[in-house]
């Protein structure tokens, strides 16, 4: 630990809590698992940064999207959303997330996520390597810091919008609203 | 010494037999008032006998008939054993006389009082009687006068056990007969207490083929087993007023005269130890027999059977405590028994079916009847504080204080059979007021008539259940006459 | 041949009794039965009346002069007798009244049909 | 005195507890040859939780979280660290035996009322499990208290200072080894990782825990292994006492905090096996390991029991 | 005179309640909670007094009543606890077709019980015991259904314990010349060791089988169970006390403490079946699925618990015992009372497989039942625990480490189920078809107040019970012990509540505070849940289908009640020999003659050849 972090600490535990246990769920749907073992693993140690799977949502405050959303699974990851506690921080991984990817002109992927759930930061690339998560995971904490990743809140704000979305995919949805 | 005056005990015999055979003559005159006859002479029986109570405690009354000297001369021996199964008797018939006012509603109604007074007349006599044959003539009354009640109703099953009973009475009263004539033969006397004087025990064989065939005899009008067989046919499909009185009398009177003849004329103590074993596999069988009938009245026939064998078994412990248990044991199997068939008599013909099945939900139809008959079901099964309890008290208590362990083993088998016992009768309950019925008809109560009996049965059963001791100064005084040979002889022949 | 000329009544009186017995067991019939009852009961009334008997014996009424009171036959069995043989009668009557009433209600006399009362 | 000496033994078994959790994974980390996270970052982890906007199921959800604490550090109180004892006097081993059942109950009636199947299944084999393993250890427990004749733990920790250790007293080598036996189960490692298997049913009874409520809930995990190794160090180790060689100056404060120091380096040698076995099983199912616990060590132990009882 | 006045007071007022019943519907229950509110008074104004009378005269023997300290505690435990069932049957009758026969009979037990520990002679303590026999038995039929076979296994056990009483006490009669039970404790000394042997077999049979020994226990779990709730806490409660009552009385007034503990044998017999009667029932409990059913069989372990202690024989066993008596008729009365609300506000469910989730709808419930199976399994600062302390500490110092191991570890079985049975009424999803569930009405909720903070209060305050039963135990002849009002104070390990009390209010208040200073959390339904992700529909996201399923399937295949089984083969195969038996009666005249023939045969045969008469 930093000398200079102990300040840090004392001032605002909150946020350098965050920043140093940041404890993934892994949304598992196409290739980017792949990536996801080498860096919890023995050669990339995300352990050392903190970072450790989360059993379920309700432990977890990063929310790793890693691979392209179909309209089924988009289901699942806003119920995963919703559940996590705040503050959480999303992470969308490889490029089928941001746009599509190579399924861009698939009439069952969902081409935009920040549609649906607010997205705090992207990691680009087919698949991105499991150093880029690291990259990402600084990115994250610098954002964290100065109180950039926000995406909670904004999601909080704007629940109405959002709400409309994913309600403009699925009709209704089954469970009911999470903010009034 | 002042003479003290007291009605003739004859009139307990006379009275009812004369009002019998007036019965027939009245038809003609007053034919509504018939079936009032039954209920006064018994009344009249009730009364007098209670009078004699006090007498009677004090010395037994002796009557003689014909005149002549004790010996050769018919006479009547009022002793408190046989006093109080005469008030038995008369109470019992003086309330199922009442009962039967409003239950005999079919058949020759005449013929049923007659013979009703004769069951019941003959049984005053065998119980008062001191006269080996004249006892045999009175048990043939009851006999036959019971073998045409049996097939009064004129069924298929009344005739059927009415002629199976019939073929196995005569047979008993004629080896009853062998055993009076080879008696008469050795000794010249029919008096009971000069055959008593003159028999001092009973192991030469010329005396105890005559005990044989008179217990044979007796035995099966008192339905020991294996002589019973026609108990369960018989009860079961009298009508219930005389299933009652032949359930709660008839049998009792057969073991009384039994014993009778066994302490009195014979003194077969060591006999007794043969007849405990009886009574105890008689009461095993019986109450096995009715653990899974489905018939009432059968199983309560066979109740009655299992009754009988406790019964014998407290006479056979043949001590003074044991007979006092057995005389108890006989009060309250006449109450419970009639309480019993009463109470099933009319829910019987309320429901017209004798299946157990079929009587689900009178505990709400039928409030009070139902009511009476758990009363008598608790009691026969020897709850406190009813008053079978007392009875098996004094029967246990009588039979540990001989402090054998032979004793203690059948006590085990008779707890067995109460556990039997208990299950049997408790179904019954249950079946009667936690089981729903189908049709859902409203009250239909017995008659008036009925109830008052059963109630009357029901009040003795708890009075005496609470109180015993009120009756058992008088219980005690008949154990010991029966128990004790020689002051029956002294207050017969003086 | 003594022992048959002395007991020769009683001999009779138990043969009747145990033929009575016999019937009773064995035959079917109720009418058989019946018969047998009334068999049985002339055997007892036979032995009872043989226990007074006397060989010669005369009535036991003291009509004549020097007459013995051994010499008479007991007059006690005798009188048991006749009611013995009153009831024998009515329950004779009655079993009979009760046949026919059986027939009519099973068409049969045979008691090894008519099992219905049982168990 | 005994308010400093609660809040003193309080202490010390937080910062161990905490101390263990992270050591656990920092040694698991070594052992799979990663560098792993820092030892404090389960502190870093309450923290996080503590700062995050939970959810609640309702008021059970709330307060059996915090009966589960209350018990764990009601059994500390009754523990004697070395010579640190805050109440060990009323009660003795049934006392904490009772104590011990207050955790897992509160912590399965607040997930009970998260209402999560997940959290059903993991409560349901956590019972079935200490149910096993509780057979062992009440029979450790009695020929412990067979052998002593007391229900007092301080004075089978004084007892064994006065003669020998219990590990060392060949009677109860026995009992001791069905408690090592059993010692993986009772912290909930593997082999014996099956309550709170995060992979098979999302952390068992704590899946519907986040928050405060899991910052409670780690720190209750701290305070059990705490538990469990104090009580094994107590009862076979001679708890502070290290084959009497600071005899001389026990009663004084050096020798308290000898005797802790003494204590606490027994805990962690024993944590420490307790890790590698973690570390290189396998997780067991349930029939699994309800019958090896019924099958070894329950047989030791009762072995065990009979000699003392034997020889007593 | 007074307590023949307040029985025969409470006899009439039974009959009473009946006959108004009928006429003035609502007045039956008012004189119900009247009357047995009087006895309750009747009884505790007699604290203290000791005395006997004699109130009637029954074939020869005279009957007592008789009040000590001993029965007062007993008296006043069934009077307070007949009070709050009948109050809570107020509600739970409510809408019950011929509720004046409920309540009549419920005052019947309840008198009767009373009777049997007032009793002052055998002869009275029979006769009371009977009663209390046949109404209980009536009062299980009640019912109907499936109550019907229970109430029978019921009453057979019933009449067989009582017979066998019967017996033993005749049998005592026949050696003493008395039934006096003050006059028995003098002569029974004189008495050579078989026939006391004897005795203590005959009415240990009687006794265990209202106490649900293990040989014995079968009729109590359907019995329980099928019973109006209301009448199982009397039942589990205090009815098969009396057979708890009636081993104290046997060994410890009657027989005496020098006499019984040096029959060879006897107490390690006993002491073993009560282990037994710990740990079976206890596993068994934890396979039930109905509601009821798991808390009878809890109720057997538990009395193996007060059996243990009562015959283990130590003072602090026997305190323990009695005190654990007390605590169980509390919480155990408090459990049956809870699930009887749930079994009133559901319409008769009391599957654990489909309840759930009622804390939310039923909270006050809820609280009186976690109570109770606090106080059932023995935490502290609940009364089981102190009476469990007690049974244990004695077993453990006494050497008797394996009777501790059954029942420390009956202990955990009982965490088990208690929580089965709290997890599946209350935690877990609500079904659907419960959303409208009410509150229990406040007749129901009263009695339960008033239980559950009597747990409570006996938890933190055990002095207060204990001094009572040090009363008990010396008139025993024993030393008493060493009460203070949180604890006892003994050489081998004290125990004091209120360190413990102290200890966890200063722990709850700093950690509710470090709680509370966290942030603030949201309150969320039960279907906001964790489900990987998907939404759940309802009905389907529950576990409380076969709650331990892996014990399930571990201990199904070898643990069953074989006695139960045996019990009922037994009985099947007498139904099946008596079937046979009425065979003989062919309906064919023809053998009834040849039976007559045989008999008459037979006599002259043996006689002639062997002359045996």
């Amino acid at each position: 630990m930093d000398r200079n972090q102990i300040g840090k600490w004392l001032r605002s535990p909150q946020k350098m809590s965050n920043k140093y246990s940041l404890h993934a769920v892994y949304f598992c749907t196409g290739c980017g698992i792949i990536e996801i073992p080498p860096s919890i693993t023995t050669r990339w140690d995300a352990e050392r940064f903190g970072i450790i799977p989360a059993p379920n949502p309700r432990q977890a405050n990063l929310f790793l999207i890693t691979g392209y959303v179909s309209l089924k699974t988009l289901k699942a990851i806003i119920r995963t959303y919703e559940q996590m506690l705040e503050p959480k921080y999303t992470v969308g991984f490889g490029s089928c997330p941001i746009n599509g990817g190579m399924y861009w002109d698939s009439y069952n992927t969902i081409k935009k996520l920040d549609k649906y759930i607010p997205i705090d930061g992207w990691i680009a690339g087919c698949m991105p390597r499991p150093e880029a998560i690291f990259v990402a995971v600084t990115h994250l904490w610098t954002l964290i810091e100065k109180d950039m990743a926000t995406g909670y809140i904004k999601y909080r704000k704007n629940y109405k919008q959002y709400r409309a979305n994913q309600e403009k995919i699925y009709g209704s949805l089954d469970w009911p609203p999470l903010y009034k | 010494m002042k003479e003290i005056t007291y009605i003739n005990p004859v009139l307990l015999i006379a009275v009812p037999l004369a009002l019998a055979f007036i019965i027939p003559i009245l038809k003609f005159v007053w034919e509504k008032s018939i079936k009032w006859i039954p209920v006064a002479g018994f009344l009249f029986d009730l009364i007098v006998s209670i009078t004699l109570i006090p007498i009677v405690l004090q010395k037994n009354i002796i009557v003689k008939i014909g005149g002549t000297t004790t010996p050769f001369s018919i006479n009547l021996v009022v002793g408190p054993a046989g006093l109080l199964l005469s008030i038995m008797i008369s109470l019992a018939g003086f309330l199922v006389a009442i009962y039967a006012l409003k239950y005999i509603q079919e058949g020759d109604k005449t013929k049923y009082h007659i013979l009703f007074m004769l069951l019941l007349t003959g049984a005053i006599g065998v119980v008062l009687t001191g006269d080996i044959f004249n006892l045999f003539v009175f048990f043939e009354v009851l006999c036959i006068s019971s073998y045409a009640l049996v097939g009064y109703l004129g069924n298929r099953a009344g005739i059927e056990s009415s002629i199976k009973y019939l073929i196995q009475g005569s047979i008993g009263s004629s080896l009853l007969l062998v055993g009076i004539g080879l008696i008469y033969g050795q000794y010249g006397t029919l008096n009971m207490a000069d055959l008593a004087a003159q028999i001092k025990t009973a192991d030469s064989i010329s005396l105890f083929v005559p005990m044989f065939f008179m217990i044979t005899g007796l035995g099966i009008e008192a339905a020991i087993f294996p002589l019973n067989s026609w108990l369960p046919d018989a009860h079961s499909s009298a009508p219930s007023s005389i299933s009652a009185v032949l359930s709660g009398i008839a049998i009792e009177v057969g073991l009384y005269a039994m014993m009778r003849i066994l302490f009195t004329i014979f003194a077969a103590e060591s006999f007794m130890g043969f007849l405990l074993f009886l009574g105890v596999i008689t009461l095993l069988i019986g109450e096995m027999s009715a653990f899974s009938q489905n018939n009432i009245k059968r199983m309560l026939a066979y109740s009655s059977i299992g009754q009988i064998g406790l019964i014998v078994f407290a006479f056979s412990i043949a001590t003074a405590s044991g007979l006092s248990g057995g005389f108890f044991q006989m009060i309250s199997h006449t109450l419970n028994k009639a309480l019993l068939f009463l109470a099933t008599g009319f829910m019987i013909y309320r429901t017209g079916s004798m299946e157990i099945s079929s009587f689900r939900g009178l505990g709400k139809k039928m409030p009070l009847t139902a009511l009476f008959f758990t009363i008598g079901t608790f009691s026969i099964i020897g709850l406190p504080p009813f008053v079978g309890f007392a009875s098996k008290f004094l029967i246990f208590k009588a039979a540990l204080a001989k402090q054998e362990l032979l004793f203690i083993i059948l006590i085990a088998v008779i707890i067995l059979t109460t556990v039997i016992e208990g299950a049997y009768f408790f179904r019954i309950i249950q079946t009667l007021y936690f089981k729903e019925s189908d049709d859902k008809s409203s009250k239909q109560e017995s008659a008036i008539t009925a109830l008052i009996p059963m109630f009357i049965f029901a009040l003795l059963i708890l009075i005496l259940g609470i109180y015993p001791n009120w009756i058992m100064k008088f219980i005690h005084s008949a154990a010991s006459e029966l128990l004790n040979k020689m002051s029956y002889l002294r207050s017969v022949l003086g | 041949m003594d022992f048959l000329y002395n007991y020769i009544y009683y001999i009779g009186a138990f043969g009747l009794i145990l033929i009575g017995l016999y019937i009773l067991l064995v035959k079917h019939n109720l009418i058989k039965m019946i018969i047998g009852l009334s068999i049985l009961e002339t055997g007892v009334n036979l032995f009872i009346i043989t226990l007074g008997y006397l060989d010669n014996g005369t009535a036991p009424i003291f009509s004549k002069e020097n007459l013995e009171s051994n010499m008479m036959v007991d007059p006690v069995p005798q009188a048991l007798v006749l009611t013995a043989i009153v009831i024998g009668l009515a329950v004779l009557a009655l079993a009979l009244s009760l046949a026919i009433r059986l027939y009519d209600s099973f068409k049969t006399l045979n008691l090894k049909k008519i099992k219905e009362q049982k168990w | 005195m005994n308010i400093l000496l609660m809040i003193l033994s309080a202490i010390i078994s937080l910062v161990t507890g905490m101390f263990f959790l992270g050591l656990a994974r920092k040694i698991m980390a070594m052992i799979h040859w990663r560098y792993g996270p820092p030892i404090y970052q389960p502190l870093i982890d309450v923290i996080r939780y503590f700062h995050q906007r939970a959810v609640s199921h309702g008021f059970i959800f709330d307060l059996g979280i915090i009966i589960s604490l209350i018990g764990s550090l009601l059994v500390v109180f009754f523990l004697p660290l070395g010579n640190i004892s805050s109440f060990s006097n009323s009660g003795g081993l049934l006392v904490i035996l009772y104590i011990l059942i207050l955790s897992p109950l509160g912590l399965a009636l607040s997930s009970g009322e998260s209402a999560n199947p997940n959290a059903s299944i993991g409560i349901s084999r956590k019972l079935i499990l200490t149910l096993s393993y509780e057979f062992v250890l009440i029979i450790i427990l009695l020929s412990l208290m067979s052998q002593y004749q007391t229900i007092s733990l301080q004075e089978i920790v004084m007892l064994q200072a006065r003669k020998v250790w219990s590990f060392a007293s060949w009677k109860l080598i026995l009992p001791g080894i069905a408690y090592l036996l059993i010692l993986p189960a009772m912290l909930g490692f593997r082999p014996f990782e099956i309550a709170g298997a995060s992979q098979e049913i999302s952390a068992g009874p704590s899946v519907e825990f986040g928050g405060k409520y899991l910052a409670l809930n780690t720190i209750n995990h701290g305070l059990l292994h705490f538990i469990t190794i104090a009580l094994f160090v107590n009862l076979f180790l001679g708890g502070g006492d290290l084959f009497g060689i600071f005899d001389s100056i026990s009663g004084t404060f050096w020798g308290s905090f000898v005797s802790l120091i003494i204590f606490l380096i027994k805990m962690i040698l024993i944590f420490v096996i307790s890790v590698f076995i973690n570390a290189v099983f396998p997780r067991l199912r349930l029939e699994q390991a309800t019958k090896y616990i019924l099958y070894y060590p329950l047989s030791i132990a009762i072995v065990g029991l009979i000699i003392v009882v034997a020889i007593n | 005179m007074i307590l023949f006045y307040m029985m025969i007071f409470a006899f009439v007022g039974a009959f009473l309640i009946y006959f108004a019943g009928k006429s003035f519907p609502r007045i039956k229950e008012i004189l119900a909670v009247v009357i047995s509110f009087l006895l309750f008074l009747f009884v505790a104004l007699l604290y203290g007094k000791d005395f006997q009378i004699n109130y009637h005269n029954f074939l020869g023997f005279h009957l007592f009543l008789r009040i000590n300290m001993f029965s007062w505690l007993f008296a006043l435990t069934i009077t307070f606890l007949g009070f709050l069932s009948i109050i809570f049957s107020l509600s739970y009758m409510k809408d019950k077709k011929n509720n004046a026969f409920y309540y009549m009979n419920m005052l019947f037990v309840n008198i009767a019980m009373l009777g049997i520990v007032l009793a002052g002679d055998l002869i009275s303590f029979f006769i009371f015991w009977e009663i209390m026999s046949w109404s209980t038995f009536l009062l299980i039929s009640y019912k109907k259904g499936s109550a019907l076979p229970a109430s029978m296994k019921y009453i057979i056990m019933s009449i067989i314990g009582s017979l066998s009483m019967l017996i033993g006490i005749l049998y005592l009669y026949d050696l003493t010349d008395t039934t006096i039970i003050s006059q028995l404790s003098h002569i029974i000394r004189f008495i050579n060791k078989g026939d006391v042997i004897f005795v203590v077999i005959l009415f240990s049979i009687a006794f265990g089988i209202k106490n649900a020994v293990i040989p014995f226990h079968n009729w109590l779990p359907p019995a329980h169970s099928e019973a109006p709730s209301p009448f199982s806490a009397i039942l589990s409660g205090i009815l098969i006390k009396m057979g708890v009552y009636g081993f104290l009385l046997l060994f410890y007034v009657i027989i005496g403490l020098d006499i019984i503990f040096h029959l060879t044998g006897l107490t390690i017999v006993l002491n073993v079946l009560a282990a037994i009667t710990i740990i079976f029932p206890t596993f068994l409990a934890i396979l039930q699925n109905d509601a009821k059913r798991l808390l009878a069989w809890s109720t057997v372990a538990q009395a193996g618990y007060i059996f243990m202690g009562i015959t283990y024989g130590t003072e602090l066993s026997v305190a323990g015992g009695i005190f654990h008596f007390l605590n169980h008729a509390i919480f155990k009365a408090l459990m049956f009372l809870a699930v009887g609300a749930i079994e009133y506000r559901t319409k008769g469910i009391r599957d654990l497989n489909s309840l759930g989730g009622f804390i939310k709808k039923m909270p006050f419930t809820f609280a009186a039942m976690l109570i109770g199976a606090m106080g059932l399994i023995g935490l502290p600062l609940t009364n089981g625990f102190v009476s469990k302390w007690l049974i244990y500490k004695t077993l453990i110092l006494n050497g008797s480490p394996f009777l501790a191991f059954a029942a420390l570890i009956g202990t955990w079985g009982t965490i088990l189920y208690s929580y089965k049975l709290i997890h599946n009424i209350f935690l877990g999803q609500l079904p659907a078809k419960f959303e409208n569930i009410q509150k229990a009405p406040f007749s129901m909720k009263m009695p339960m107040m008033i239980l559950s903070t009597i747990i409570i209060f006996f938890g933190i305050l055990p002095g207060i019970p204990l001094q009572f039963i040090n009363k008990i135990i010396v008139s025993f002849g024993y030393h008493p012990l060493n009460v203070s009002l949180f604890g006892i104070v003994s050489d081998s390990g004290n125990l004091n509540i209120i360190n413990i009390l102290a200890a966890t209010f200063v722990i709850g208040v700093l950690i509710v505070l470090f709680f509370r200073s966290g942030r603030k959390s949201v309150r969320v339904d039960q279907y906001d849940n964790y489900a990987a992700g998907s939404f759940i529909p309802k009905e389907k996201y529950s576990y409380t289908n076969s709650f331990y399923a892996p014990l399930d399937r571990f201990l199904n295949s070898f643990l069953k009640d074989y006695i139960d089984i045996f019990y009922c083969k037994s009985a099947a195969l007498i139904r099946h020999f008596c079937n046979g038996i009425r065979k003989i009666y062919t309906g064919y005249v023809g053998s009834y003659v040849m039976y007559i023939l045989l008999f008459l045969a037979v006599l002259i045969f043996v006689q002639l050849n062997w002359s045996v008469f």
